[in-house]
Parts: C-alpha cells; sequence; structure tokens
C-alpha cells in the first residue's frame, strides 16, 4: 500500500488528482473534515520568510505596500526562518548564495513551501554565468513558478493563490510530527 | 462550592481574555492597515474576522523546533514564564463594581510584581535560545524594562497619595463618578509619565528594540517557532490590555461613565481600555523608533526625576489642602 | 591625512579586556537592502571593527557583456541597479552613444531627461521608504510606494514594462511618448510637492527622526571625496560634484535646476539633500514637459538591433530574407570604431561609469561598470566604526545602496 | 587646461615612464610602465594646476587577443577626474604575464580600496602592499580568474562549496517532506528546453 | 544652493509635542481616508497596451498555422537565447517551413526585442501574466502551446481582437520608411511622426 518511513509511519499512497496535487483515498469522516480545517488555517495565514536577491524583491516589496496589498490574505513578512511557513525566493541566486539558501530553508519549521519568483529564480534566467545557479531548484524543493522578469504584483499573487489551492488539496500533514 | 465558583469565573476569564488577544491582532492589523491607505486581512472569512483563528490554528500545528544549542529546559519555560506572569496580573483587575476576581488590597503592588516577573521570561528566552541577535535582544529588554519599571512604580505614587489606598477598587471609587473627579486632570504629569511607561514596559514602538525587526531580526524570540512565539505573542497583547487597564483604572476612574449602562456594568471599562489599545496602535504607526542608549538617557534622566518632581507636589498640595 | 578603510577605534573597551563579540549580520537580513553581510566585532552595543562581505549577487556582467552585442547587453544594464532602471540604461546608451560617434535627435534627448528624472524620483522614493523603515517609521514607507505606484504605471504606459524597461536605445530611444503619458505627468507633477509635505509632517521635525540622523555617520568633505564617495553622499557633505552640471549630456544643459549641498555631511543632511533633489526632478520634468519639440526619435546612423553573432550561421546571399534591405547587416569588422572610452551619468545613486574598449568588432572587447554602490558599502567601515548597531543600521540607509549594482 | 597638455606635462616629467598617449574622441590615454605607478598618481594628485583628487575607476584589461605595440599581457587602467579644474585623464599601466602584479593606490585615496580587490578577484592581477588582499565578489576558495580570456563563460569545474551542498542535499532529500519536485543535474539537461536548434 | 533646515523647536513645542501630534494628526486622517486597495482576484489591474507578458505566435486567418517565415532574425537577437527554431527549406516554393518553434519562457527577460525585429509580427508578446504553474515543464512553450496562448488571448480580448496593435509591432513615433510592408499597419495618429505630442512651449511659438 503505501511505502513505508523509517519512523514506522504507514503512510497511505497519495492518489494524484489534479497536477501537482494528491489525495487519500476513501478518507473517513473525523480525518476528513479535520484536514479541511487544518489546511484552511495554513493557507489563510502564510507567513513568507522574505529571501529577496534581485529586482523581485523590489515588486515583492510592491505587492506588500497599499495598492496590491498582501496583508489582505493574512500574509506577512517574518523576518526570522523559524515563523516562516513559506520562502519566496525573489531573484537571481548565486553560487555563494546557495549554501546561504540552503541552511535557511533547513531552518524553516516543518510545512514549509518555496515559492521561486522570476525567470531567474526558476531557471537561472539570462545570466548563464560561471556564477550563478541554474535555477533554485537544483538546491531546494520548489512548489510554485512565477514566470516573470520580474513578474507583476499581480503574478505573485496569482502564484501565492494557486500555492494556497495547493495546501487546501494537501493530505496528511497534519500529525503532530510533521 | 466557592471554590468551584471561583474556578468557572476564571475559566470565563481566562475565555474571554484569550478571544481578547485573538482579536487584539485582527483591530491592530487592520487599523494600521487603514491607517496606511491600505485594507488589512479581508480573504479569510467576511473582512477577515477569521484571521486570528486561521494564525491560531497553523500556529498549532506547526513543527515545534528546539534548537540543539538551546538550553532546553528554559528555552521551554521561558513563554510559559512570560504567559503566566501576565495573566496572573489580571486577577485584581476590577471590570466593574464588584466584578474582580481577587479584592486584595495591595492590587497595584502586585500587578507590578506580576510585570516584573514577565520580564523574566523575555530575559530567559533570549539567552536560553543560545543565538547571537536573541542575547541582544534578552540584554536590551532586560535593561529597559528594569529602568521603565521604576519610572512607571513613582508616577503610580502620586494616585496612591490621592486616594489613599491601593486596592484597585478603592481607588476607582476615590476617584467618584463625576467627569471632574478622574485622577488624570490633578495628576497630568503622572499621567504623562505613566503614559511613555506603559510603552516601554510592553517594549511597544517607539521604544521596541528588544524585537526590533529591523535590527535583530525579531530580537528575543527569534528562536521560537509555531505554538511558542504565539505565546509570546499572546503575552505581549495581554500585557497591553494589563497596562491599559490599570491606566484606565488609576486615571480615567475605572468603570464608572456619563450613565449608568446597566446590562453590561463594565461597558465603560471596556471602551475606555480599547481607547488605550487605540492609541497604543495608533503610535505604532507614527513614530520611528528609539536608539537604545537613548530610550535609556530619557528613562532615567526624563521620566524618573519628572515622577519625582510629581510625588513632591502632590505632596505639597495635599499638606497644604490638608 | 589618508585614513586606512578598517580603523581600529580607540573607543574605550571595557576594562579586564572583555572580549570581543562577533556577529554576522545577513546575507538574509531584512535591513541589509538585498545580500550584503556585515561582519561586526562588538564591545556591547558600539562596534569596534565592520567590515562587509559583498558577492552573493555576483552574475559576472562584464563577462556577459563580452558575449552581446551592444544592443543586447542594454537588457543587463537593467539589472545593474533595478530600483533606477531607466538612468542605467540611458548611462549606458549614451556611453556607446560617444563610442560609436552617433548624435541623438532633440526629441529623444528630452523624453531620455524626463525618463532620468522620473527615474530618480521613483528611486528617491524607495530610498527614502526603506530609510524610514529602518528607522522604524513603517507608514512612511506605503505613502512613498504609493507616488512610486504611479510612476510605475507611467513607465509601463511608455514601454511595456514596470521595472526592467529596456526602453533607451542607442542613437534615441524605442517608443514615442503617448498624450495620456504627458498629461497624467503633468498632474504627478503639479502635486507631488503636496506629497514631499505629508512624507516631512511624519518624519522630517519628529525629534526622534532627529535623535536618530543628526550627528551620527559624519562624513567631512575631504573624507567623503577620498572614499570615492558621489551623488547625494558626497554632496551631504559639501562637496559641489553633479555630473549633470559638470559634464552635462542629454538635455540637461537646456533646463535650469539646482544641486542642493549640505554642509556638516551626516544623515540628515544627505537625508534633507535627497528630499531637496526630488523637488529639484520635478522642475526638470515640468521643463522638460514643456519645451519638448516635435522631430524624430531616433537618429539615423543608430546601430540596428540584428548583428550576426560569431556562432551564429550569418544569412547566406540567395536565402529568402537576405538582400530585402530588412535590416542593416553590420559585418564583425569594420563598422565600428577602435579605441576605449569612459563615460559616466549622473544616476541617483551617485556617479554610474561604462568603461569600454572595443577592437571594431559588434561586440565589446572589455566592459567595466563603476558602480556607486560598490564604493559606497567600501566607505561603510569608515561611517559604522564606533557607533552603535542601530547607528549601523542607519548608516546602510544612507549610503542607498543597491546589491544588484554592487556586485555586477 | 587641456588632457592632451596634461599628458604632455606628464611626458616631460616622467620622461623613461611614458611609453605612448593617444587620443579618441577627445579623451586621452597614457600608457605607461608600472615601475612608478604611484609617483605618477601622487603628481597627478598633487600638482596644484592639474589636482585630480577624484579616482573615478580603476579597471583590469586582458589583452591576450591585441597584444603588439608597447602592450603588455595584462593592463591597469586608472580613470582620473578633477572635480575644481573639471579635467580628466587615463593612464593605462602594463602589466606583464609572469609576475602580473603592481603597486597600490590605496596610499592616496583610500576609496581605490575596493577597486583593487575586485580587479585581484577577477583579473588576476595582484597589488603589493594593499592592506586587505583577498577576493571581494567570488567565493574565497575559487579557482581561477573569470575575467581573463581563456576562462569559459559557464566556467570549467564547479565551485567546490556548491560540490558539497549538492552532495547534502541528496542525502538530505529523504527527509524532506514537501512533494516538491528536486531537479537533478542530470534531469535538468534532459528537460525539453535544453535541446540545441 | 545650500539645503535650509526647519527652525528648531521652542520649549513650548518640545512640552507639548506639537511636531509629534502634527504627525499622529496626519496618520489619523489617513484612517478615514478611502483605501487605495486593487482586490486583486476580484478587480483585475489595469494592463496597459503594450505590456510585455506571456508569448504567443499570431494565428494567421489563412493558413491557419503561425506567420514565421523562419528569418532567423528573432533567435540572433534574444538577449538570454531562449527562441530554438528548427526549419527545412521547402525545395518548389523556395521557402522556409518551421518544424518546431520552442521557447523557454522561463529564461526569458520579456525586453519585446524579438517581436520588435520580426519582419512579419509573428511573435507578440500579450498582456496575459497569470501562468504560474507547480512545474518547469508547463512553463516551456512549443509551437502549439504558443498557438494556444494566442487563441487565449484572442477570446480574453474578444472582438478588439483584428483591430489589435502592439506598439512592438509598429513603434510609435518610427517612421514608415524604416519598417517592413508587414509592420506598416494603420495606426492612430499620435503614433505617427507627424501627429506627435509636442510641449506647449513649442507649440505657442509654432
Amino acid at each position: 500500500m503505501g511505502e513505508v518511513k523509517e519512523s514506522g509511519v504507514q503512510e497511505p499512497a497519495l492518489i494524484e488528482i489534479a497536477d501537482g496535487v494528491k489525495k487519500i483515498p476513501g478518507i473517513n469522516a473525523v480525518l476528513g473534515p479535520l484536514n479541511m480545517l487544518v489546511n484552511w488555517g495554513r493557507a489563510g495565514s502564510i507567513w513568507p520568510m522574505t529571501f529577496g536577491l534581485a529586482c523581485c524583491a523590489i515588486e515583492m516589496m510592491d505587492a506588500g505596500a497599499s495598492t496590491n496589498d498582501l496583508d489582505r490574505f493574512g500574509i506577512i513578512f517574518r523576518a526570522s526562518p523559524r515563523q516562516a511557513d513559506c520562502m519566496i525566493v525573489a531573484g537571481t541566486l548565486t553560487k555563494k548564495m546557495s549554501p546561504v539558501l540552503r541552511r535557511v530553508y533547513d531552518q524553516m519549521p516543518e510545512p514549509r513551501y518555496v515559492l521561486a519568483m522570476g525567470s531567474c529564480a526558476c531557471s537561472g534566467g539570462v545570466f548563464n554565468s560561471y556564477s550563478v545557479t541554474q535555477g533554485v531548484d537544483t538546491i531546494v524543493p520548489v512548489d510554485v513558478y512565477v514566470p516573470g522578469c520580474p513578474p507583476r504584483p499581480a503574478a505573485l499573487m496569482q502564484g501565492l493563490i494557486k500555492l494556497q489551492e495547493k495546501i487546501l488539496q494537501e493530505q496528511y500533514r497534519w500529525s503532530l510530527w510533521r | 462550592m466557592h471554590v468551584l465558583i471561583l474556578f468557572i469565573e476564571i475559566l470565563i476569564l481566562f475565555a474571554i481574555i484569550m478571544l481578547h488577544v485573538a482579536y487584539a491582532t485582527y483591530f491592530e492589523r487592520k487599523i494600521i492597515g487603514h491607517m496606511q491607505v491600505r485594507m488589512g486581512p479581508m480573504r479569510v472569512g467576511w473582512h477577515g474576522l477569521l484571521q486570528p483563528i486561521a494564525d491560531g490554528i497553523k500556529s498549532f500545528f506547526k513543527e515545534d523546533v528546539v534548537p540543539e544549542q538551546a538550553d532546553v529546559v528554559t528555552f521551554r519555560a521561558a513563554p510559559i514564564i512570560c504567559l503566566t506572569a501576565m495573566l496572573t496580573s489580571l486577577a485584581v483587575i476590577p471590570f466593574a463594581k464588584g466584578w474582580v476576581l481577587a479584592n486584595i488590597n495591595v492590587g497595584l503592588l502586585f500587578i507590578f510584581a506580576m510585570s516584573s516577573l514577565a520580564s523574566y521570561g523575555v530575559i530567559l528566552a533570549g539567552w536560553a535560545s543560545n543565538s547571537k541577535y536573541t542575547f541582544l535582544g534578552g540584554l536590551r529588554s532586560m535593561a529597559q524594562v528594569i529602568s521603565y519599571e521604576v519610572a512607571m512604580g513613582l508616577s503610580l505614587v502620586g494616585v496612591m497619595m490621592l486616594s489613599g489606598t491601593l486596592n484597585l477598587t478603592k481607588i476607582v471609587e476615590a476617584q467618584g463618578g463625576s467627569f471632574g473627579g478622574m485622577y488624570i486632570f490633578p495628576q497630568i504629569i503622572a499621567f504623562f509619565v505613566f503614559f511613555i511607561a506603559m510603552l516601554a514596559e510592553t517594549n511597544r514602538v517607539p521604544f521596541d528594540l528588544p524585537e526590533a525587526e529591523t535590527e535583530l531580526v525579531s530580537g528575543y524570540c527569534t528562536e521560537y517557532s509555531g505554538m511558542r512565539y504565539a505565546i509570546f505573542f499572546m503575552a505581549e497583547y495581554i500585557g497591553m490590555m494589563v497596562m491599559s487597564s490599570i491606566g484606565t483604572i488609576c486615571f480615567l476612574g475605572g468603570w464608572n461613565g456619563p450613565f449608568e449602562v446597566t446590562i453590561f456594568p463594565p461597558f465603560w471599562f471596556v471602551v475606555k481600555v480599547y481607547a488605550f489599545m487605540f492609541v497604543f496602535i495608533w503610535i505604532r504607526a507614527t513614530l520611528p523608533r528609539y536608539r537604545y542608549d537613548q530610550l535609556m538617557s530619557i528613562g532615567w534622566k526624563v521620566l524618573i526625576p519628572l515622577a519625582l518632581g510629581n510625588i513632591v507636589l502632590t505632596g505639597f498640595i495635599k499638606a497644604f489642602t490638608g | 591625512m589618508t585614513r586606512p578603510i578598517s580603523k581600529t577605534v580607540n573607543v574605550p573597551v571595557a576594562d579586564g579586556d572583555g572580549e570581543r563579540y562577533t556577529l554576522k549580520m545577513g546575507p538574509q537580513h531584512p535591513a541589509t537592502h538585498g545580500v550584503l553581510r556585515v561582519d561586526l566585532e562588538l564591545d556591547g552595543e558600539t562596534i569596534i571593527k565592520c567590515s562587509p562581505q559583498v558577492g552573493y549577487l555576483h552574475r559576472g556582467f562584464d563577462k556577459i557583456a563580452e558575449n552581446r552585442t551592444y544592443a543586447q547587453s542594454l537588457i543587463l544594464t537593467d539589472r545593474l541597479d533595478y530600483i533606477a532602471a531607466m538612468a542605467n540604461n540611458v548611462g549606458y546608451c549614451v556611453a556607446v552613444e560617444k563610442l560609436l560617434g552617433i548624435s541623438v535627435p532633440l526629441r529623444a534627448k528630452y523624453i531620455r531627461t524626463i525618463v532620468c528624472e522620473m527615474s530618480r524620483i521613483a528611486s528617491h522614493l524607495l530610498w527614502l521608504a526603506t530609510h524610514a523603515l529602518d528607522i522604524g517609521a513603517m507608514t512612511v514607507f506605503l505613502y512613498c510606494f504609493r507616488e512610486r505606484e504611479v510612476m510605475l504605471d507611467l513607465f509601463e504606459e511608455l514601454c511595456g514594462a514596470r521595472l526592467t524597461f529596456s526602453y533607451p536605445r542607442i542613437g534615441g530611444v524605442r517608443q514615442d511618448v503617448t498624450r495620456n503619458f504627458i498629461d497624467v505627468l503633468q498632474r504627478f507633477v503639479a502635486e507631488f510637492p503636496t506629497h514631499i509635505g505629508e512624507y516631512e509632517t511624519l518624519i522630517d521635525t519628529n525629534r526622534i527622526w532627529l535623535k536618530r540622523t543628526v550627528g551620527i555617520g559624519v562624513l567631512s568633505a575631504a573624507e567623503a571625496l577620498e572614499l570615492g564617495l558621489t551623488g547625494a553622499c558626497l554632496r551631504g557633505s559639501g562637496v559641489d560634484y553633479d555630473i549633470r552640471k559638470h559634464r552635462p549630456y542629454d538635455a540637461y544643459d537646456l533646463v535650469d535646476f539646482e544641486v542642493p549641498l549640505g554642509s556638516d555631511g551626516d544623515i540628515y543632511a544627505r537625508y534633507r539633500c535627497r528630499m531637496e533633489e526630488l523637488h529639484q526632478s520635478a522642475r526638470i520634468i515640468q521643463q522638460c514637459i514643456d519645451q519638448l519639440p516635435p522631430g524624430p526619435i531616433i537618429s539615423e546612423d543608430a546601430p540596428d538591433l540584428v548583428m550576426p553573432l560569431q556562432g551564429q550561421r550569418k544569412v547566406e546571399a540567395g536565402s529568402s530574407t537576405y538582400g530585402t534591405g530588412l535590416i542593416r547587416l553590420l559585418e564583425d569588422k569594420g563598422e565600428f570604431p577602435v579605441g576605449d572610452i569612459y563615460v559616466s551619468t549622473e544616476v541617483p545613486k551617485g556617479e554610474l561609469g561604462f568603461y569600454f574598449i572595443s577592437d571594431g568588432s559588434g561586440r565589446p572587447y572589455r566592459m567595466h561598470v563603476r558602480s556607486p554602490s560598490f564604493i559606497h558599502i567600501s566607505a561603510l567601515p569608515a561611517l559604522a566604526e564606533g557607533s552603535m548597531i542601530a547607528d549601523l543600521i542607519a548608516n546602510i540607509g544612507t549610503l542607498d545602496v543597491v546589491l544588484g549594482e554592487c556586485d555586477r | 587646461m587641456e588632457s592632451m597638455e596634461i599628458a604632455e606635462k606628464l611626458q616631460d616629467h616622467f620622461p623613461g615612464e611614458v611609453l605612448e598617449i593617444c587620443d579618441f574622441h577627445g579623451q586621452v590615454g597614457v600608457i605607461v610602465k608600472r615601475d612608478r605607478i604611484v609617483d605618477i598618481l601622487r603628481w597627478l594628485r598633487d600638482t596644484p594646476e592639474i589636482k585630480m583628487d577624484h579616482f573615478m575607476d580603476l579597471c583590469g584589461v586582458d589583452n591576450k587577443k591585441r597584444l603588439g605595440g608597447n602592450l603588455l599581457r595584462f593592463e591597469v587602467v586608472y580613470n582620473l577626474y578633477s572635480i575644481p579644474l573639471r579635467h580628466s585623464i587615463r593612464i593605462r599601466a602594463q602589466v606583464p604575464e609572469n609576475d602580473a602584479c603592481i603597486d597600490t593606490a590605496t596610499g592616496l585615496w583610500c576609496g581605490a580600496n575596493w577597486h583593487e580587490r575586485e580587479c585581484y578577484d577577477l583579473m588576476g592581477i595582484s597589488f603589493n602592499g594593499h592592506p586587505d588582499m583577498r577576493r571581494v565578489l567570488l567565493p574565497d576558495d575559487w579557482v581561477g580568474y573569470p575575467l581573463r580570456k581563456e576562462y569559459p563563460l559557464k566556467g570549467r569545474e564547479e565551485w567546490s562549496g556548491l560540490e558539497e551542498l549538492k552532495h547534502k542535499v541528496v542525502e538530505l532529500q529523504e527527509f524532506g517532506l514537501s512533494d516538491g519536485t528536486l531537479r537533478t543535474e542530470a534531469e535538468q539537461s534532459q528537460t525539453k528546453g535544453n535541446e540545441k536548434s | 544652493m545650500q539645503i535650509q533646515y526647519k527652525p528648531k523647536r521652542n520649549l513650548l513645542q518640545t512640552i507639548l509635542h506639537s511636531e509629534i501630534m502634527q504627525g499622529m494628526a496626519f496618520t489619523l486622517k489617513q484612517l478615514f481616508a478611502k483605501p487605495i486597495t486593487r482586490q486583486y482576484p476580484q478587480e483585475k489591474p489595469e494592463i496597459k497596451l503594450g505590456f510585455r507578458g506571456q508569448h504567443a505566435l499570431v494565428r494567421d486567418q489563412e493558413t491557419g498555422t503561425s506567420k514565421c517565415v523562419a528569418c532567423m532574425r528573432c533567435v540572433t537577437v534574444c538577449p538570454s537565447r531562449c527562441i530554438h527554431i528548427r526549419f527545412h527549406e521547402d525545395e518548389e516554393r523556395g521557402c522556409r517551413v518551421v518544424d518546431s518553434y520552442d521557447i523557454e519562457a522561463l529564461r526569458c527577460v520579456y525586453c519585446g526585442f524579438c517581436e520588435e525585429v520580426c519582419p512579419v509580427n509573428a511573435l507578440v508578446l500579450t498582456e496575459i501574466f497569470e501562468y504560474a504553474a507547480y512545474n518547469r515543464e508547463s512553463i516551456f512553450f512549443d509551437q502549439e502551446r504558443l498557438l494556444a496562448n494566442w487563441d487565449a488571448f484572442a477570446d480574453m480580448k474578444g472582438s478588439a481582437i483584428n483591430g489589435y496593435i502592439n506598439p512592438f509591432w509598429r513603434p510609435r513615433g518610427i517612421p514608415e520608411r524604416e519598417l517592413t510592408a508587414a509592420k506598416r499597419l494603420d495606426v492612430p495618429d499620435e503614433w505617427t511622426i507627424e501627429g506627435q505630442v509636442v510641449g506647449n512651449l513649442v507649440k505657442r511659438d509654432q
């Protein structure tokens, strides 16, 4: 059925129902609503950790400003990785910065997500040179890719809404350990 | 029997305070949002009303990270100390005539004791997480809280002299029901000193150096995640409420207002406390932040002499008017 | 008097030789404007030794520019100082035009000056926003972004992008302005001084702001000049060096404006200089709108966008598109003069210089970018040593650094 | 005072040092030997009628593809400007390939400190007497000097720091819980996007 | 010109905190001002003509496929080299037939050079900006996907699509003789050299 993790917890096999979204087949009455409640809580208050590197960071600040206000989604930018749920990698990730990114990602508590914002974060963009890692997904697992160079604040918000949809579909991620 | 009733009252008070803390965060984000010509939480429930509940659920199910270089026992104990100290000081606050859990006659002193205990929680948190930013945050908050407790204590001595008692219910009755009787008019200097010391006690702008966002990442609670961080958050808001209620009781005449609201006796008390909270948030939206040594110099060189001067002045007036 | 950069300060160290407390601030830190890491040696709160580490955003501009034609590396200059991308583009185009000896039509010069001053306003607004946020005044951040949003909408109307425009072209500009653009800009410039007044009510005479900025990060004129500072940081100390006046380019010699000069070189003087520059920029834009002449927007001998790259197959004779006069193909050798040139322009951060060495082919043999933020960060120890951590944050804010331009 | 006059005065003052003076679009470049570069710069800065007080730019150049004439393999270009007198000059000091070093200018302008560190970092020309001669932009243990002509754009072997990180990432992967796909180097090359036309 | 400082605070202003009160009054006034937020998912931002968003190959009405003649100009000019075209020579008609037309949209910098140099206006950067995805492959556009993007853009624009003119196809202010045949579209007179906007000082002198 599901592959057994070394912690002996039998994880039910998740079937893929939409691109990037999996579900437990035939979940019973108690776990279903609890799943929904927890996912709703997580989707309703994503506290991203600003990882502003280059030009996309300016558009991310702009998304937080008054005209298109991220606070409407319950999103507060937290400075410390310990209190952050998702990490928005905004800008060019250079090779010198990659160990820092991985360390900050490891410091984040568990239900954590990564949103790669902009061409440079998604694929290294126009800087195909000796000192740029070609894409953040070689260092950390990425959940949502937002194209654009830099993406409009509205495009970043659409990316965050897609992340929220992904969180709302999640299953079996509320046990005390995870 | 008496203990059972007391236990139920404590439960009711605890539930109301937790609800208040949740909606204080919502209240703050909405007010600051509108002050910055933006909207604040809108999408989680109608106009963002369910936002605090979502924050709570998310924090509760977050993984609880304890850094391995931290001193685990104090690391886990620090937020609990902070929260319990603040909660116990709620026991002596009279919300309305007779609506008080413990009507002890050293109420004011008890609250000072509890607020200095709460500062232990902050210092231990800063020291136990054993990281550079939290250490600096812990140092700063220790110095700030100690020096401003002195100023706050001295500023309330004037109120004690006028009312002649430490019992909070008697202080409110001493101010009488009329508008003119409030202690804010005779004790205007004490109110000014108390207001600034209150801001510093609860680490609010312009004195929020211990968790200065841009300098020390988030000060003493950098290493805390999930529910532990939410407990610190709650402790701060309960502290804000306790300080506003002392301000209301000692200076704005507690629960009596222009006309008697019978269905809900603590109505005026709640209105005044929320007025205080609004001014807290209003200041946070407007003022920049002091530097560390300027904060110390204001505490020692400006507030304490002012408070002492006020005590001497009240003494003279009380001696002459007899 | 030459002073080594990281001088040891005879700050009264606690007796009993209290051991130094080292703190690495950054590279992921809310106040460091991007990816700057500052290694601090503290004694309590005062900074004994501060050494900034950069390079976390080094993308290899010079190397990439050597593999791109002049027209293509225009888009690289958008990513240099991404807060005032337009001023970088114009700086790059002015340098390449001087190298190739191309004259720019008058209308294009006026449009470029308008666009440069608009990006100066946008850049100073973002500087004020982050500077005030670092010192604690969080609402100024939101009000500055409200005005900046108007500027970004105007840029989007003009050239289709909000932040990385590559709007100027070597020899002119890519698009002409529209009637709606001029009207909205006219309204913005008319009401902008009232908005500046709004920011000043919040922080200008505020005693906490004065306590955090007056007399902190003081640099005398000689020190600032020797450290290589340029732009508002240098003018804050009283040195009158503005490239728009010293070596005017585009239409700066056809409009009159003043250059604000500070005297005592502290954070408050630099802050006043930049606020005054906002007023002057609005004045320049107003004059340019009034004097906008008719005429072409791109010069006749501007090089075409498409130049064959050595690696790409050339379009051989006989194929369907060869010889249709569509594109004036510039062979690799011969069209470009051989030589080297250094041209610098006044970007909102300071003096941005481009040093080109051309070997006659369609691509630069060597391009070096003199970026103001790189030098300003090297001057951070001279400002911050001996002061407290909170002042370090204010010093980083007043130097107005952008790490994309610093690391190139 | 015209740049060409400054160049001639420089030539009279340092007869043996100046190799060539070239003029291009009104900007004058003076090619000099590297031995007495500090004296030349101090003379330019301190003589009252020249007074080059603003150290605009320093940049290292690799002349591998245009050797000949009096151009050696490496070249350090100093751009100076005088604010009171409003004129500028460019000094191009030639540096041989075998011993790529030159005296530092931080004694004259402390602003030149980071310029020289960047030139050392990217071009490999070291500066004698520099207070803090190490890389500024690239990681300290980076091998090779990127701006040299023989260095490929995408770099030769991978930086050691990134190699260990890749190993750590792979071994950390099974703790990873989010089902985001991790793109290893091999997998990345066969994605549809990368086949060349 | 020397910067001026505002007058120092006198004693009364210091005691009454007058300048802090002014700041507080201003924020209170803003509290009751109307917020300028544009609620994104309900109210989409107003995209200006010429915004550089998602790529699309224009679907030619007659042939039903793209207008591309594989002249390789866009491949040459692209700074991030993210356009890959494969074509073969068609002997009897003597022109090129496009086999595959791929754009790595995640490497693109949206500079608009490609649609500007295209002699037949085959490629366009549409005004669509909402195409975030969970994996990288779905943001890699091949020929079918680019034509599908154009159809999506067409129904988004509705009837306005047939008169659609992109300022990068026919740059404003460029004289007609510089442009190729396909680029000589009929445009509002503000875009031509004759009808361009002129400052009012200059207008008064004319």
